[in-house]
């Protein structure tokens, strides 16, 4: 878990991983140089720097981030979770930015995610078009990216989660921040790196509403133990 | 920059009655400075000194078996969850900067009092808020919700607190005088506390997080005066919140204290660096001299006066210990934040103030401070005229044929419909604890590594409190039981805020005697003592005062929270049940303002002995597992209590028929 | 009628905090732009105005400044009118 | 060594999504300023410098918008030096 100056989920992750999932999980100070044994890297949800000027505009240039780079160059797991997508837009990651949300307001419901691929690192756990409940909370979740790039996004399979009702039809009605397309959640073209805008992290175990969530950490878990061969 | 004439004229425009100008000169044995005579008028302001209540606030409960530190001892009462853990928790209002500029008076309302918190050594897991306003009608009242809601939720979501419960009222009389009461819930090791105290001389003073500039100088005697036209121009003193800071400062803070490095810390809030000097040299029977040279300033060529006054945000004073400066040093600098040391801690048992070599201020500590020489007044009472003149022999009209209609107009009635648009800006389960948050009975938050939960409501109908202040104030702190009890919770202490008009008009003494009265005899009936809190005077425009509004922040233990039972319907099939008896009681409800536009009418009697044993009753209920669902009956009544047991469960809908 | 562009400076007053300057100034640094002094953020609107007398459209956008895209209470603004485009 | 005061005024580019703008507008002609046609939002920064020479000022303040201050998917920048204040 990378825990930059004003992350707060780095703790609820730090939870999912550790009791949940029963992995071992480790925070990472931003201004560390270097991360060694990490399988998987976590950028948790927050307001990283205080999400002053752009949200995770400045966290990108933390020097752990250099490391993240390289990590993620040599197709490493990167996960990164609201803030944490934000950040790996800027910091080239991952396509695209997360605008305001249309309301101008922050937002926070239960949101309905639609898996529209299963045979990544991260969703392995799930059906294809699968339901899930989880929560979103968020200001800035707006996915935007050029015509071209959404295409581009569109046809190479890049998009693993998109906002739905209750029974799974994608519709306008349940686009919560007016996310192109419902996107929430994007992978990079080589698929080792994932942006989720709503948090799997709040939605992992039942007496918080949803279990739907443990599922990400599960799929990864499964894609090192060898169970799975995407 | 010469110093103004120390003089009564300036004294009186300070806040300070002749009386007092007087008290000062005894204690100096001499004229006062221009700085001393600030710092006497903001430390013996309404706010800082509690001087018109502080007697009465006296007369109420504050002991319990599971109360570790008493009211008034430290920043916040604790409460014992287990052996390795206690609670911390707080109220406090911040309305008259709201009203002003209501995005930053909310939010630096929400960031004083986690600091409240935090500074005890307590990490915040919660923050509650109860808000009222005028007529949504009136453009300006909407401009004011915008702003405060916006407020709390960019404070908040930012410093990564959830908000998890609330209330928002709409009233005529809090048009011109919003109320903006914030709560914080922290929980911190038993043992592991950390006092308000400057002790040990030669140990270093800190003064740490943002630097200082002109923010709200005068906020707290600013508090204490009512809001008039002329305030709009000495609006610049607004103070700013940066959520970004107080985040690193709370990281920072709760290392200082894991590492066992310091003696007493406590925020800078109403009066920043006087009230902290002043308060921990004086609780520490200790003195405090600190250099203002060495203080972090924002802003070129501040005078002593306006650097002891300065409220800027995000500010601590910290008494380290003799030894441990270094390393104090490193923790504030791996997080990015101000640690300098400005002076230290001596026996003189007095508060120096060095600024450009020469003393600025030189005052006994004792003689600032509520319960030293701080004055105390019991201002004169009189029985309001409107309670004299038949206000309650209004009868509630014959109801009209089409009940159905009245239902939907109730539901439709801003005090009672769904608060979705402003929880839904709040982050309410960040730290992933929340197990049920807005609109719900109460929150309730589970524990890590525990059965336990704990669960946490702000209350007050203030109507009642205006037709009969004592009752009413003892309904409001059942209310707030209530909710507790209808999610499985024991309540155990309150915590509360008491928001009144100018103590001065007898009248409203009246109300605010009457409702501390009401008080004391509910919390001594449920055993739910007094933790602490605030008051909150002058609360009023220039054509009227706001209702007596004492706002009761309780705090419920659940020991199993598996058992926790959900505010609405979950199964079909299942039987509705009504604990306690229904009389002919509609005095000062929301049903007789919507049939008739008027507040008027007795309040419903309450029989305390009864109420204890409804609630002990409910909970007996609730842990033998039987029962799946519990809501209170309040606004509105039974109809509408049935209505939103429908209509709440966000999965399902469901219908109810009733004989 | 006329086209015109207007533009509306808004920023906070000067003493009044401004936390968003003062981190992009340490982000700047930290990157190396020892140069930087301080910085402080503000927002500016563009309009496009359909108005009949341009000298009136710069007393309207002062007013609608003060209503509604400045906040008095602790920020100062600034207008500006481009050239009108005759239509 | 020289002060120089600079701007940097990002906004988003052509086409991208700005509801703010958009939530602006409507609000103005609620206000009764039926003048009002499209309203774009954007930011500006007034840097503070202090520089051995303005001129390479401009290039290093060009630099800072496009590492930090602008992203460069969704928006656009433009640069404004004001004179030096020698010192």
């Amino acid at each position: 878990m990378v825990t930059f100056p004003g992350s707060n989920c780095d703790y609820d992750c730090y939870h999912v991983v550790q009791d949940v999932v029963r992995q071992p999980a480790v925070y990472l100070w931003h201004k560390e140089h270097h991360f060694d044994n990490c399988d998987v890297i976590i950028l948790p949800g927050g307001f990283a720097h205080g999400d002053y000027l752009r949200t995770g505009a400045i966290a990108r240039f933390s020097p752990i981030m250099r490391e993240v780079v390289d990590f993620a160059m040599r197709g490493g797991l990167v996960i990164g979770i609201c803030n944490g997508f934000q950040i790996l837009c800027e910091a080239g990651l991952l396509p695209g930015a997360l605008l305001r949300n249309r309301s101008l307001r922050f937002l926070h419901r239960p949101v309905y995610l639609r898996v529209e691929k299963n045979d990544t690192p991260f969703t392995n756990a799930y059906r294809k078009d699968q339901v899930l409940k989880m929560l979103a909370a968020h200001g800035d979740g707006c996915y935007y990216n050029t015509p071209e790039e959404i295409k581009k996004l569109e046809a190479g399979g890049q998009v693993l989660f998109r906002y739905c009702d209750r029974e799974g039809n994608v519709t306008e009605a349940a686009n919560p921040n007016g996310s192109l397309n419902n996107i929430a959640g994007i992978v990079n073209s080589s698929g080792n790196v994932m942006g989720l805008m709503p948090h799997p992290d709040r939605a992992a175990e039942a007496i918080l509403g949803s279990a739907d969530g443990a599922g990400i950490f599960f799929s990864m878990v499964a894609r090192f133990a060898g169970l799975v061969v995407a | 920059m010469k110093e103004p004439e120390v003089n009564i004229a300036l004294a009186k425009k300070l806040g300070l009655t002749e009386e007092e100008y007087q008290k000062i000169q005894g204690f100096l044995g001499r004229m006062p400075t221009y700085t001393e005579l600030g710092i006497y008028a903001v430390m013996w302001s309404e706010h800082c000194s509690y001087k018109n209540s502080i007697a009465l606030l006296k007369t109420l409960p504050r002991e319990g078996s599971a109360l570790v530190a008493k009211a008034g001892e430290e920043n916040a009462g604790a409460v014992v969850l287990d052996e390795e853990r206690v609670i911390v928790f707080k109220i406090e209002s911040h309305n008259h900067p709201s009203a002003v500029e209501p995005y930053q008076g909310a939010a630096t309302g929400v960031g004083g009092i986690l600091r409240d918190v935090f500074t005890m050594g307590a990490r915040p897991i919660a923050a509650l808020n109860s808000l009222r306003f005028g007529n949504l009608g009136d453009p300006r009242v909407r401009y004011l919700l915008d702003g405060v809601v916006r407020g709390i939720s960019d404070y908040g979501n930012s410093f990564g607190v959830p908000t998890v419960a609330g209330e928002v009222y709409f009233e005529d009389c809090y048009t011109g005088n919003p109320l903006v009461n914030a709560m914080a819930v922290g929980l911190a090791k038993r043992g592991r506390l950390v006092r308000a105290i400057a002790t040990g001389v030669g140990n270093p003073v800190f003064i740490v997080g943002s630097s200082t500039g002109r923010d709200g100088i005068h906020g707290a005697s600013f508090a204490s005066k009512e809001i008039t036209d002329e305030s709009e121009e000495d609006r610049p003193s607004v103070q700013i919140g940066d959520p970004f800071t107080e985040k690193l400062l709370l990281e920072a803070s709760l290392e200082i204290i894991k590492k066992d490095l310091i003696v007493g810390m406590q925020d800078m809030g109403a009066a920043g660096l006087t009230c902290s000097t002043s308060e921990m040299a004086a609780k520490g029977k200790a003195g405090i001299e600190i250099d203002l040279d060495k203080v972090p300033l924002r802003e070129k060529g501040m005078t002593p006066y306006e650097i002891m006054l300065s409220e800027s945000q995000e500010r601590m004073l910290v008494i380290g210990k003799k030894g441990r400066e270094v390393e104090i040093r490193e923790v504030f600098e791996k997080w990015d934040l101000n640690c300098v040391q400005i002076g230290e801690v001596t026996d003189t048992g007095r508060v120096v103030v060095k600024f450009l070599g020469r003393v600025a201020a030189d005052i006994p500590a004792e003689s600032l401070v509520l319960g030293g020489g701080a004055p105390v007044y019991n201002p004169p009472r009189k029985k309001p005229t409107y309670l004299e003149n038949g206000v309650k022999s209004v009868k509630t009209p014959d109801p009209p044929k089409d009940l159905g209609k009245v239902l939907l107009d109730l539901l439709a009635s801003p005090n009672i419909a769904s608060k979705r648009w402003v929880f839904q800006q709040y982050d309410s389960t960040v730290r992933t604890n929340t197990v049920f948050g807005p609109g719900y009975d109460a929150a309730l938050l589970r524990i890590r590594g525990s059965k336990k939960g704990i669960a946490v409501k702000t209350d007050c109908n203030a109507r009642y409190c205006y037709l009969d202040p004592r009752r009413g104030a003892a309904i409001a702190v059942c209310e707030a039981a209530r909710n507790v009890v209808a999610v499985g919770a024991k309540p155990m202490a309150i915590t509360n805020c008491l928001n009144f008009g100018n103590p001065g008009d007898p009248e409203v003494y009246w109300t605010f005697a009457e409702a501390i009265a009401g008080m004391g005899e509910a919390c001594r009936a449920l055993e739910t003592p007094v933790t602490g809190g605030n008051v909150s005077f002058y609360n009023e425009d220039p054509t009227r005062m706001v209702y007596p509004t004492p706002v009761i922040g309780m705090l419920g233990i659940l020991d199993d929270i598996d058992k926790a039972t959900s505010s609405h319907f979950q199964t079909e099939g299942n039987w509705v049940y009504l604990v306690g008896e229904t009389k002919p009681e509609t005095g000062g409800s929301e049903y007789m303002k919507v049939l008739t536009g008027q507040v008027a009418g007795v309040v419903p009697t309450l029989d305390l002995k009864t109420e204890k044993k409804i609630q002990a009753f409910v909970l007996n209920q609730i842990s033998a597992g039987i029962m799946e669902s519990c809501h209170d009956v309040s606004d509105g009544g039974l109809g509408v209590a049935l209505a939103e047991m429908c209509i709440g469960n966000q999965e399902r809908k469901f219908g109810f028929a009733l004989e | 009628y006329e086209r015109v562009k207007g533009k509306v400076f808004v920023k906070k007053k000067a003493g009044v905090l401004d936390p968003e300057g003062a981190t992009i100034q340490k982000a700047l640094l930290n990157l190396g732009y020892r140069e930087v002094g301080a910085v402080r953020s503000g927002r500016v609107f563009e309009l496009e105005l359909e108005t009949e007398n341009p000298k009136e459209a710069e007393e309207k956008l002062r007013e609608m400044a003060r209503r509604l895209l400045a906040n008095p209470v602790i920020e100062e603004f600034r207008v500006e009118l481009e050239d009108g485009v005759k239509n």
